[in-house]
């Protein structure tokens, strides 16, 4: 498990150096893990765990029937969703696109509703108005969700812009993909991110494919993205997206900064989903090679693996973590089962105030 | 009772709300240093600061959007499109994200946010510049829309737009920002879904709403000389529409004209005379009469820009041939 | 004659181009190497290589641009938007650009461009993913709009689309795409501006278009069970509208019902109520009756998207109430 | 007159050392005249002085109702149209902005025909159906004049790609402002060329303001554009856009290597409008100040007094192109005047094929 942490920018980032110190005591065999407590350790587990689960939970479901529509999973890609918000408190928000379920879950939204959401249910996050690819907490400040691809980032500009506005000292989180980078979109929110100085943390999910289209195949110039932004005078990090401690370490030092009102920042997790863009996906443009590949790094196994290895928690420990996820995500499907569906007349609600 | 301009209306309104709510700021571009494509916010830079009056590069899609995260995020942004032709390159924050993010929410995103944009041909900008995308703004579910034709409405309707909690458009026809009215001292609001029944009259009603208020206006003046008596309406809210005042009227007089000075087909008259048909069946004497701007796309030229926008004649002509009045 | 998916019709029509016209191209996201959202294109890449087969990045705006560009510069673009709803990020090309060249610049720039797109509700896509905004872009001069309803006109009306000398949108209603029906093997086309009269009868006319069709289908054999014949017409081409077709259709039945399965208020059907209406006054023995989906965004939620969805009964419910068949 | 020339670029671009050495010839006191003949020499004064005369004729025009909508002046800024069209012929296209009368002129279209337009006549290019904003020559490959900011970059994209596709050697140069850049069409085409490797000239007139707002108050970063371009593997080079024969060496550099098949490239000409953005424009953004600092190295005056100072044209010769460029825009305006306006019915025409 190495992590990797580059950095390129006008003059030299501090969190680009903190993430690339890290990542070299990791390579020299420490964990990177010391400055975490046992429970903290485990809940990033607990987390990726349970996004996991819940996300194998929704593709049986999804094949059954009981969840329509677009169904865009997060396996895989578990260590940043999870790395890049632990650090949040009550005060930040978290924007993000259609491939929102690990998010939704790493930013501790009720995993019964949001199971429900996904069936469509009244007892959904969205009274089962969303679905999966519009899953909204607003009392968590879990503010979407968005399925127009680029279409999250001003919205999560304006949140940001909200917080410097109110004088808080909250920030605000965007995850998109790479695909979104090709919106002008992008372009335009970090322009005005930095004109503006606001404490927004881009965190770009590179998967590799935006759909079945790889990142070269329709990207002019370097295949990194984090090396373009210092033109923007935005600080940018690269870490493995595989490792949760690589991501939950730059994601920690951006943070502070940010607090600190050192203007928008950013970070590229380079990452992979193992499935299908969405279910229906045959995955003709790629090879299993290629996704077995990826998944010999799989943060759900690599991760507690390593804390075994390094006695930081015992195996009894990481095997009732996954009994209660499983528990949980029964239980989860369980409420949604039983839930009643909308009422006919919820249609005319929410439409306007 | 002051006799104020259209744009010193809107100015008032907005002001007003700078004044009394520190979450209400403006942005868009050149409405600082600049002082506004059409003046209306000249000089607020300089009373409110850069904080609150910001000006933005052309980046429509990013600003409209971040209006909209602000507005999600608490605050009562009003963001300014120098034209409403431009706000097709922000359409989709505008349809898809800030009227759809109340309803995929479940309820739980509030996004009061006020989206001002001059509206509408007749100075000769072309093609590209003259259009009046309120039309399709209107019958976007999750937001708001509204266009007044006098100073008075302006403000009444600015003050009701910054008090919303729901997204709105608010069109401003560029053909009235120099045009004058009665503004009264004491405070008033307009309600969204009030139209404004501005003549009464018995023998036939004619609806419009912003510069199409002016062309009516001469219709009525035209039409009593001969002695026929129009009720003029003024939709104002063109969503939510006030059908009540539309059926009322309509069941009083029998005949209906409906006018856009944007294109006929698809124009706001288009919903209105075929939700009026159904609903006022019974009370109609004949059709629903439409007339509005052809359709073609607007050309440069003085004459053919005349041409194509609905003349005062043409309204007469259409009322001539179908009501014989 | 055989019997063929929806899918393979459009699939057909863009063969027989990319075979006969060196210039025809197709661009879109995952249209090569994925195969096609909507497994339209698939196999095309292999068959017609990667310079006429092009995978886009999600760039809307630019690769619509592009094609119009291109289209300018003499090639056939074809332009794949993976769905309709997608249409937005690229709105000001569409609605600025693409339809308003040949006009502005006096007839000198023509823009062969066919833009393909499903469109439509149904399948549980929610707010963003389920709108029909051909809607709107039938409203717009400078260029034409279809939407078929079955295999044997998506492939007659693709054929035209690819010969027209104006930008035309082509829209495919996503519910579609796997619905069966028979094409012969003679070619044929089918006109720009023809409607199709699927079903002869005297009692009313029911007219819609696209996915619509499938509702008024079962409309129609219902009222059949009661002895009410129904003369059902298929749009077919919502720009330009078949008006003569509509009015003959009027003449004998006096009575027509609209159906939209996109929002009512705004659709394609309001436009043609208020133009039937005032055309044909009088034939009409009651309004001209508008049934559509509900004016709220597209829920998730089966039940709710069903519940919106404008069902055969509630076009039943609404024959029954206005003209008591 | 110093002619400036900078590049940044991954490989260094030839265009840019080209560029980079002929700015030092100039500085050291050569003129960068030699390589072309007298009548070429005199056709780019002749040029410059006709936009000149046609757009102070415009002005005059505007004030007195004839011209209407939004006039926009290139006064100022002769040098940059002039010199980046010189090197085109036949096949290539042009695409620009609003600000259109100049690249008109330097692409050669009728001076009459031109200023009909803007009068709104039936004479006019367009048939008095574009106006100032949208003007249009296909016979000249003049392929508008487009007033919504940056909605000309894909069209030109557009028509590079049939270029190539068609496998021509043609061009397309595209003009656009600084303000323009804002806009994310600006990346998602930048993209695309380079994908592609279209032959298009990207050529950016930063004349340091779009409309009131100057480029670094809403531009994070660099107040440069050029730098930026590499992160597309685009090549790109900077040039005095008052110095015509800078932008003219830049410009025959970057269309023999389209031509070559090189990809796209960018030119950024640092220029200036002495005048409002638009007639309307009372300038309170800026003090005369600025304005009169630039009008000192005014290129309709500077050049031809160091074309005469270097021997290369007599001031007898540039006093006739002078008279001739008055007669001729006299006539223009003789010819608008004129010509009658469009017939009514015309409103119909050309709306459909
Ligand atoms: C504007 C827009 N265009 C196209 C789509 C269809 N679409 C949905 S997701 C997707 C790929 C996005 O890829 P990426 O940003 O890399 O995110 P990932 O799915 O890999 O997480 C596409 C093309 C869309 N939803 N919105
Ligand atoms: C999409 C859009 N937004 C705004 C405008 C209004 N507008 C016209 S020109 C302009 C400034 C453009 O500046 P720049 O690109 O630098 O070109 P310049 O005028 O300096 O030549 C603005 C804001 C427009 N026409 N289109
Ligand atoms: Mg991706
Ligand atoms: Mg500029």
């Amino acid at each position: 498990m190495a992590s990797q942490a580059k950095t390129k920018s006008g003059k030299p980032a501090k969190s680009a150096k903190r993430s690339a110190a890290a990542s070299k005591s990791l390579e020299n065999g420490a964990t990177g893990a010391g400055s975490y407590s046992q429970d903290e350790l485990l809940e990033m587990f607990r987390q990726m765990c349970l996004i996991r689960q819940f996300e194998i939970a929704c593709g049986e479901h999804y094949a059954k029937g009981n969840i329509r529509g677009f169904l865009h999973l997060y396996i895989g890609q578990e260590a940043t969703g999870v790395g890049a918000l632990r650090p949040l408190t009550d005060q930040d928000y978290v924007v993000t696109h259609y491939r929102d379920h690990g998010h939704a879950i790493s930013r501790g939204l009720d995993v019964n509703r949001s199971m429900a959401e996904l069936f469509g249910r009244k007892t959904g996050l969205s009274k089962g108005k969303g679905g999966s690819m519009h899953l909204f907490d607003a009392a968590k400040r879990f503010m979407g969700g968005h399925a127009i691809v680029g279409g999250q980032f001003p919205l999560a500009l304006g949140l940001a812009f909200s917080q410097k506005y109110q004088k808080t000292d909250g920030v605000t989180v965007c995850f998109f993909g790479d695909g979104s980078t090709n919106q002008g979109l992008y372009h335009e929110t970090l322009n005005l991110a930095a004109v503006w100085k606001v404490p927004m943390l881009f965190v770009l999910e590179n998967n590799g494919y935006g759909m079945g289209t790889a990142v070269e195949r329709v990207r002019a110039g370097s295949p990194d993205f984090y090396t373009d932004v210092d033109r923007y005078g935005i600080d940018a990090v690269e870490v493995d997206g595989m490792d949760v401690l690589a991501v939950r370490e730059a994601a920690d030092i951006a943070i502070a900064k940010l607090r600190a009102g050192e203007g928008p920042l950013f970070i590229e997790a380079k990452t992979f989903r193992y499935v299908g863009h969405s279910y229906a996906d045959g995955q003709k443009y790629r090879d299993q090679h290629e996704v077995d590949e990826w998944r010999r790094r799989d943060p759900v196994e690599a991760y507690p693996q390593m804390l075994i290895d390094h006695k930081l928690v015992s195996k009894k420990q990481i095997d009732q973590v996954k009994a209660d996820v499983d528990a949980q995500v029964a239980a989860a499907v369980k409420f949604a089962e039983e839930s009643p569906e909308p009422d006919p007349e919820e249609l005319f609600d929410d439409v306007m105030a | 009772m002051a006799v104020i301009l259209f744009r010193e209306a809107i100015k008032r309104g907005l002001a007003e709300a700078l004044d009394s709510n520190p979450n209400v700021f403006i942005m868009g571009e050149d409405i600082g240093e600049y002082g506004g494509a059409y003046a209306v916010t000249d000089g607020f830079l300089a009373k409110y600061g850069e904080d609150r009056i910001i000006d933005t590069p052309i980046s429509e899609a990013a600003f409209v959007g971040a209006g909209i995260g602000a507005a999600a995020g608490g605050l009562r942004p009003v963001v300014e499109l120098m034209s409403i032709s431009f706000a097709l390159v922000a359409f989709d924050q505008i349809v898809n994200m800030a009227s759809n993010l109340r309803y995929m929410s479940g309820g739980q995103i509030e996004v009061p946010l006020v989206l001002r944009a001059p509206t509408g041909a007749g100075v000769q900008l072309g093609a590209t510049h003259s259009q009046s995308f309120e039309t399709w703004l209107a019958e976007v579910p999750g937001m708001s829309c509204v266009c007044p034709s006098n100073p008075y409405d302006a403000l009444g309707l600015m003050r009701t737009a910054l008090k919303s909690k729901n997204p709105i458009m608010f069109a401003e026809p560029a053909l009235l920002y120099g045009t004058r009215g009665e503004v009264p001292d004491e405070y008033y609001e307009i309600p969204l879904g009030s139209a404004n029944v501005q003549r009464e009259g018995d023998d036939v009603t004619l609806i419009s709403y912003g510069a199409g208020m002016r062309v009516l206006g001469k219709v009525a003046d035209d039409l009593s000389a001969n002695g026929v008596s129009a009720e003029v309406i003024d939709l104002r809210s063109l969503s939510p529409i006030d059908y009540d005042t539309l059926l009322t009227s309509l069941e009083k007089t029998n005949r209906v004209l409906a006018l856009d000075t944007a294109r006929r087909t698809g124009g706001m008259m288009a919903e209105i005379a075929a939700e009026l048909q159904e609903r006022g069946s019974e009370w109609l004497d004949g059709p629903i009469v439409r007339v509005g701007a052809e359709d073609v796309p607007w050309p440069y030229s003085r004459n053919l820009e005349q041409e194509s926008y609905p003349q005062p004649a043409d309204v007469l002509t259409a009322l001539k041939k179908h009501f014989n009045i």
